[in-house]
């Protein structure tokens, strides 16, 4: 708007500054160079050019962990924002049982999924879980033993973090849902607009920023999938449940070889920036747009 | 229309939509609870729906105060306070960055800052062991590994990417027309800050304490390099206590560890259900 | 098409009640204008008429048939809000077309009615625009268009013409009737124009403390208002108000007022004739003051403000101010002195107490 | 002397075995403060990290394999030479631990116990039901008995199907089928000509053919719930370390009586020894030496293995000592113990992590899935190749 | 206390240009009234001379200093937003308080300020109140007291009264000029009601497709239009035009138009005289069309519209359609032919290509 000679923003945005540059971009830069190099369970500073890289590539676990992680990041984040503004809307709708509906929604993301995983591997368990009740209750035909079958257990995972995460979408939303005017939504009503429609065609375009927020949240989630699929499945049966979180930490911690390891960590990254560079110049344009 | 709401169909179609899904979303934790009251005999015979036969608070005693975590065998209650004493500070600083930042970005052209921020975000999908050497390496020559501002400020980096993502987005949402009504009228950046954009922040503040004192809470990883032994949250002692490689497990006792280490966070979340106050930018503007 | 009642309807907002009891009936194919003060409760009482605030008691129906309960859908009502409370995220022609898709008009007719409403309202060009980028009066002007585009069986608007200029409002003022005409749909308006209000009317309800304080045509609500509160909200420059005191002197009622003496022969009261000695206060409406050199009264010029086609002065005379509406531009310099009459046909007596029309 | 332990034993039996080694510690003069952090490998990383942050433990637990090599390379740990001459270590470690903390002559490391990961345990309830009378002496035997629980409508074998416990049974396979020749040449020697022998394939085949005893919910289960099934009589068999004692113990259930525990087939069936052992970082703190010196003397001494040993259900590092406190598998181990040929270092000892790793990467996936043998073969191949 | 002087000032919003190359002088202490149809720029003028948008090019001056690139507080100006822009999450008093606290005023003047404001604006019932429990006028009124509370150097008003009745309206007019006389701070006034302009301004500046059409008085804006535009736009009901010819017959200049013969003798043209048979376009406002009797001229009542203290009667004669302003009540029946007269010292003539004035 104005060119000020002195901008106090500049002063508020140093910590993000030291720690966009510093940190991040310093630690980015690190892991690039381990990358580069022989190092295994300590950080060496040789320089093997691309070697891991090529490592990474041929390996087929590492492109397993990406397939799974291309099926289950749209799954998730999909379910994740439906579900969480499903219930968002409950909630809100809910004079009375809000605050106990939010709290029930919520809860989840506040255990830790060391014990909830477990819980799930449980309940998901064929011998164990929902199918054997189901079978004690006499529905003898009723099968559910995704988790068992290297084909579908990558969406036993979808289910188990949509359950953690969806009452955290849900207070993002919620806290957006708080701000639009009533008016609006009274005008909507007026129009003969039905509800399902006011809430697709008004609310929810109203919510883009929290939508994105809550994108964006998820997205990193996904791409750092890991305490679940330790918990769960630790990556079975056999490698069907790999993520490339997991084998970056693998690599990292057990099998002592951090350059491979940092070389998927870039390779994460790169991704990312993949992902996110378009979304952030085309929102930047909209913003201008509008000023 | 809440004397209409009980009329119409749609209303009990809602209710009954919540209820199924609270039903769904409580499952698991009517598992974990009616665990944690098993003794080990009845939980190994493996009817996880069955109601305990015997109810017992042993479990519960134990990982409060009695089950092992190594030499020492006092329970999970050790951290309480180091965990206390981490979550605060590095909650309450974390999101009043995380809002600055926001604030600053939506409302205050910076040259570069739209940069950085990206930087910042496409930090966000590292994973943290990756980024815990390199930052063990730089914290290292300060004295800052194994103290409580290191742990404070480890957390405070990690979680600005998040936090200030949520601000950014948030005050992007609201009419400009406020932000420059405010600055007619002379006030600054601080007290447009202070007076304007927080109390229209409420809803996001609680959703970022809630994201933030939760992250903290649980996290355990980060807590054990950089808090050192004097700080260790409560979390490395579940931690101890649910997940062993070749130990003998007690679920009950595992259960009912998780579920007294999530009774802060739960508190927090019940407590928070007020802040979500309605129509924060209502009467505002026309249009 | 369809008639309007309200019986006593109660709203209450916060804490206090804005409304409270009110009863009113607007005939079917009616033009009613409601007028009342800043905050008396006229969009509140809007809302509630289309369902959109919860009344604390009361009834209402639409066409007869009880609609307290019925969803803003079924009241089928269109409404132009006071704050425009335009869909943000869709365009102009969005905003306008919303209603009618959800109500499943095939696209052909969304199209050809959107078109008629951006022509009629002048926003053609700004179809594709969104509302954050329209000045004030094009975001009223797409308020009114959303309404319209729906043929409602009864219409609120609220000032809907209020950020307008001039000429547009006169134009769309007269669109509004002919609309009127041609629908003969129910409209209840709110303005606070009294042009507008005395030249779209059929009937006119003044509003204030909750309650109807007149109901009735627009010559009715001007000539012979039922209080003095309606008296002094209608007419601008605002009626002159003077207290004063009846006599009769053999046979013909005089007024005497600030050393005047008026002529009550015209004056019809509502009740019982004027007494002897009855203190009442008259009031006098500025355009029934007429300047002219053969005047009766000789008064001193104290302020003129001229309004283009027409001035008002203030005149001092007998320690009283008087406003007067004079259409000539040749304007008397303030200080002189000038002789004026009152058109005693044009008057009307008020009680002191609760100022009802004497 | 203050010694800051770090180790990954925090399970009421595992914490109850090192709190000896504390009070041990303690009777010598020392102040234990305890570092536990669940998960060896967490606790490595932990150890890792600290050791590069510069404010190390005082000692930190690995295995007794190549996992401190590079610490040691990279000069980052103190030997404890000075203890290990005085108590003759030499003398009276098992060869495969020998190797793995003298390291060109220095002793780096301190160990504290042996494991052995491919017991054999069965649930004598389990084979009474299914009318079992011996102990299987051979692979035949053992597929005989678990036919007769399958046919007994039991579960013949309790795996938890986890990539390390699959893992397990490979090698359990590998040493009893292979013998100990294969078991070396494969994992120490990596010799392709042996991964690609008809006698690797052989094993791979009967690896391969115990999937068919496992149960369906076997995927993603933890090792002690599978434990639990011979617990409660619902499953015969299960391949696993001897850890596994303590969660038998936590059940009240007694070797010989409730259980039974077979080290291996035949008389001659190698022993896996799996080594614990504590290395010593350098640090800028003068007293630590001390502190470490002391330590190493501590743990390996006779009476601290023992009292340690017996709450850990591992075996003690030393042959020299009298073993009979010890619950009759451990005695059976030590026994087997006194037989160094039969001794067999633990795949971590000869293979580096990444090796290890990538190995059991092709197992698991073997074992989960239909893969042809051939391919299998080369994938290991491939795994161990670099 | 300030002058304003805007120098080739171009503002762009999204593509188009809404402001281009205008030149603006201000002076100081002066009430300049902005007038312009809906949509012409008027709000995006006075937020670019705020400092809210950027400018795509031009320099303004405040008090002779360059402001071009000064902060909002540097400028020390108040705004009344057209879109209120209460913060809404303060209460009245402290959306009335805000900028007088951030300019670090004592408190007890703050309080004593906010009070008389709320005096004022009769808010004082409405202080604890949050913006989202307010009426629409409220909402406007507390709009001007947050303006009005602070002594700015400027002030600028945008559309300050248009959502508030006649009365309040009135009486807000007259504090307004008061309020400016006594500070003698220099007030931008945006409006869309004439009596407002008229009364208010000092001058008036006339805003249409970006550029000034018109600055000056209100009676030169009013009798003396610069182009067709000012004129059909400034006031109400609008002027009449038509279409005719000059001729001179003997020395006098008359106008031939719709059958009728006007004397030109009082007009006197912007530049050389009028030759015979120009072609121009009549401007006549209806207040000067007189009915009377003795009329000159006779027409048909094609329809008539009452307006309380005055009418619109529409009048037909010789094929064209005249609007003629009457002060009296009682109307002519519709249909009945009426005598009437033409102020000929009222007429305007423009250009029939430009539209500008003879
Ligand atoms: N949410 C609320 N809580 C309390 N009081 C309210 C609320 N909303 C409105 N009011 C009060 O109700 C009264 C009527 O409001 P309403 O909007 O109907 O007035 P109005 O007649 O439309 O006034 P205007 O002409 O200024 O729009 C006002 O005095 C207002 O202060
Ligand atoms: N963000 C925007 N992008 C594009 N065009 C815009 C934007 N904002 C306003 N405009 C256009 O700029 C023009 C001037 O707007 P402005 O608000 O100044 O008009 P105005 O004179 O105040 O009209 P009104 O009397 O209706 O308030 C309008 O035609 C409007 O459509
Ligand atoms: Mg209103
Ligand atoms: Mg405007």
């Amino acid at each position: 708007m104005i060119k000020r000679t002195l901008n106090p923003a500049h002063f508020a945005l140093l910590p993000m500054a030291f720690a966009a540059v510093a940190v991040y971009l310093g630690s980015m830069l690190w892991t690039l160079r381990i990358s580069m190099s022989s190092s295994r369970s300590l950080p060496l500073h040789d320089f093997v050019g691309l070697a891991q890289y090529q490592r990474l590539f041929t390996n087929e676990r590492w492109l397993h962990s990406l397939h799974n992680l291309a099926i289950y990041t749209p799954l998730f984040i999909v379910a994740c924002l439906c579900v969480g503004f499903l219930l968002a809307l409950l909630v809100d709708r809910q004079a009375s049982g809000g605050g106990v509906l939010r709290a029930v929604f919520l809860y989840p993301y506040a255990l830790s999924f060391i014990a909830t995983g477990l819980i799930w591997q449980w309940l998901l368990n064929p011998e164990l879980g929902i199918q054997q009740a189901a079978h004690e209750w006499g529905f003898g035909g009723f099968r559910f033993d995704w988790l068992v079958d290297p084909e579908r257990v990558i969406y036993t995972l979808v289910i188990a973090t949509v359950w953690q995460c969806a009452g955290l979408v849900m207070a993002i939303l919620l806290a957006g849902l708080r701000g639009i005017d009533a008016d609006i939504l009274r005008a909507a009503r007026l129009d003969g607009v039905p509800a399902w429609r006011i809430q697709v065609s008004i609310v929810v375009p109203m919510l883009a920023y929290s939508f994105a927020t809550a994108t964006l949240l998820l997205l990193t989630a996904a791409v750092k999938l890991y305490d679940a699929v330790i918990a769960m499945t630790q990556g079975g049966p056999g490698t069907a449940s790999e993520v490339p979180a997991k084998f970056i930490m693998d690599h990292l911690f057990g099998r002592a070889n951090i350059a491979l390891a940092s070389a998927g960590a870039t390779v994460m990254v790169l991704t990312a920036v993949a992902l996110l560079a378009p979304l952030f110049y085309a929102r930047h344009r909209a913003r201008r747009a509008n000023r | 229309m809440t004397r209409r709401g009980h009329r119409d169909p749609a209303w009990w179609g809602l209710a009954a939509l919540a209820l199924s899904a609270a039903a769904f979303f409580l499952l698991p934790l009517y598992v974990m609870a009616i665990t944690s009251l098993k003794p080990m005999e009845e939980i190994r015979l493996g009817h996880l729906f069955a109601w305990p036969t015997q109810l017992s608070l042993d479990a519960w005693r134990a990982a409060w105060s009695g089950a092992c975590t190594g030499v020492a065998c006092e329970g999970i209650r050790g951290g309480f306070w180091n965990s206390v004493s981490i979550v605060l500070p590095s909650t309450i600083i974390a999101i009043t960055l995380g809002a600055l930042n926001g604030y600053a970005l939506a409302y205050w052209r910076a040259r570069g800052a739209a940069l950085l921020f990206g930087l910042l975000m496409i930090g966000a999908f590292i994973p943290v062991q990756v980024l815990m050497f390199p930052l063990v390496r730089m914290l290292g020559p300060l004295h800052l590994v194994g103290s409580l501002p290191g742990i404070v400020l480890v957390h405070v980096i990690f979680s600005m990417p998040i936090m200030t993502l949520i601000f950014r987005n948030h005050f992007a949402a609201l009419p400009r027309e406020l932000f420059l009504a405010a600055r007619l009228d002379g006030a600054g950046f601080l007290r447009i800050f202070v007076l304007l954009m927080l109390p229209l922040s409420v809803p996001m503040l609680v959703v970022a304490a809630i994201m933030q004192a939760t992250g903290v809470w649980n996290d355990y990883i980060l807590g054990l390099v950089f808090a050192g032994r004097e700080h260790l949250p409560m979390t490395v002692q579940l931690n101890n206590l649910v997940n062993t490689t070749t130990g003998t497990k007690l679920y009950n006792v595992d259960m009912a560890a998780t579920l007294l280490t999530s009774l802060v966070p739960l508190t927090i979340y019940v407590l928070s259900g007020r802040w979500f106050v309605r129509g924060i930018a209502a009467g505002a503007v026309r249009g | 098409m369809a008639s309007v009642t309200v019986r006593n309807f109660s709203v209450t907002l916060g804490a206090q009640p804005v409304i409270d009891a009110l009863d009113l009936d607007v005939a079917d194919g009616e033009f009613l204008v409601l007028l009342g003060p800043s905050g008396c409760g006229k969009s509140t009482l809007l809302n509630a008429m289309a369902g959109l605030v919860d009344t604390s008691g009361g009834r209402i129906e639409i066409d007869g048939v009880d609609a307290t309960w019925a969803t803003p859908r079924e009241r089928n009502i269109g409404m132009v809000f006071q704050s425009y409370a335009l869909y943000p995220t869709m365009s102009v022609a969005g905003n306008l077309s919303f209603g009618l898709r959800a109500r499943g008009v095939p696209r052909a007719e969304v199209q050809q009615r959107v078109q008629r409403a951006a022509a009629l309202l002048q926003l053609e060009p700004l179809l594709s625009r969104k509302p954050s980028q329209l000045s004030g009066g094009q975001r009223q002007r797409v308020a009114i268009g959303r309404a319209l585009v729906r043929d409602a069986r009864v219409f609120l608007f609220d000032e809907p013409l209020s950020n307008l200029d001039a000429n547009l409002r006169a134009s769309l003022r007269r669109e509004l009737k002919l609309l009127h005409q041609r629908l003969g749909s129910t409209m209840i308006y709110v303005t606070h124009d009294q042009v507008e209000a005395l030249t779209l009317a059929t009937r006119i309800a003044v509003l204030y403390n909750g309650r109807i304080q007149q109901l009735g045509t627009p010559t009715e609500v001007y000539d012979r208002p039922a209080n003095r509160f309606v008296a002094s909200f209608i007419g601008a420059p605002p009626m002159n108000f003077l207290e004063g005191r009846v006599s009769i002197t053999q046979g013909l009622r005089r007024f005497s007022v600030a050393g005047l003496e008026l002529d009550l022969g015209h004056y019809r009261p509502d009740a019982d004739p004027l007494a002897e000695g009855e203190t009442l206060e008259l009031g006098v409406r500025p355009e029934h003051l007429r300047l002219c050199d053969d005047g009766t009264h000789e008064a001193e010029v104290t302020l003129t403000e001229p309004m283009g086609n027409s001035s008002i002065i203030w005149l001092r005379c007998g320690g009283a101010q008087w406003a007067a509406l004079a259409a000539q531009q040749s304007l008397p310099r303030v200080g002189s002195s000038a002789r004026f009459e009152i058109d005693t046909t044009g008057l009307t007596l008020f009680r002191v107490g609760d100022g009802t029309r004497r | 002397p203050r010694a800051e332990v770090m180790h990954w034993w925090t399970s009421g039996g595992e914490s109850a075995a090192v709190r000896t080694l504390a009070d041990a510690y303690r009777a010598a003069g020392g102040i234990w403060l305890d570092t536990a952090i669940a998960g060896s490998e967490q606790a490595r990383a932990v150890a890792m990290s600290r050791i590069a942050g510069g404010d190390p433990p005082t000692a930190a637990l690995f295995n007794a394999s190549r996992q401190f090599r590079e610490l040691i390379d990279a000069g980052l740990l103190n030997n404890v030479d000075a203890v290990a001459e005085r108590d003759h270590w030499a003398q009276f470690l098992p060869p495969s631990i020998l190797e793995a903390v003298r390291i060109n002559g220095h002793y780096y490391a301190a160990p504290v116990s042996i494991h052995m990961p491919t017991w054999l345990w069965y649930s004598r309830s389990a084979f009474r039901k299914a009318g079992i009378a011996a102990e299987p002496r051979d692979f035949t035997e053992l597929f005989a008995a678990l036919d007769k629980l399958k046919a007994a409508g039991l579960i013949p074998l309790a795996h938890g199907g986890q990539a390390w416990q699959d893992n397990i049974v490979f090698r359990a396979v590998l040493a009893n089928q292979g013998g100990a020749d294969l078991y070396l040449r494969v994992l120490r020697d990596r010799d392709p000509r042996a991964i690609a022998s008809s006698e690797f394939r052989g094993v791979l085949l009967t690896f391969k053919r115990l999937h068919s005893y496992v149960d369906a919910g076997s995927p993603g289960r933890n090792w002690n719930d599978a434990t639990t099934l011979l617990i409660t009589g619902r499953a015969g068999v299960q391949i696993m370390g001897d850890w596994v004692k303590a969660e038998f113990a936590t059940a009240r259930q007694q070797a010989g009586r409730d259980y039974g525990c077979i080290p291996g087939f035949g008389a001659h069936s190698p022993y896996i020894v799996q080594g614990d052992a504590f290395v010593f970082p350098k640090s800028s703190d003068p007293q630590a030496l001390r502190a470490q010196q002391l330590l190493a003397g501590v743990i390996t001494s006779p009476t601290a293995q023992l009292a340690f040993s017996s709450r850990k259900g591992s075996i003690p590092i030393r042959g020299d000592i009298d073993s009979r406190t010890l619950d009759a598998c451990a005695q059976l181990g030590v026994a087997i113990m006194k037989d160094r040929t039969r001794q067999l270092g633990n795949d971590e000892s000869y293979l580096t992590p990444d090796q290890n790793g990538a190995m059991a990467d092709v197992l698991t996936d073997y074992w989960n899935r239909d893969r042809d043998v051939a391919a299998v073969q080369r994938n290991i191949a491939a795994a161990l190749r670099d």
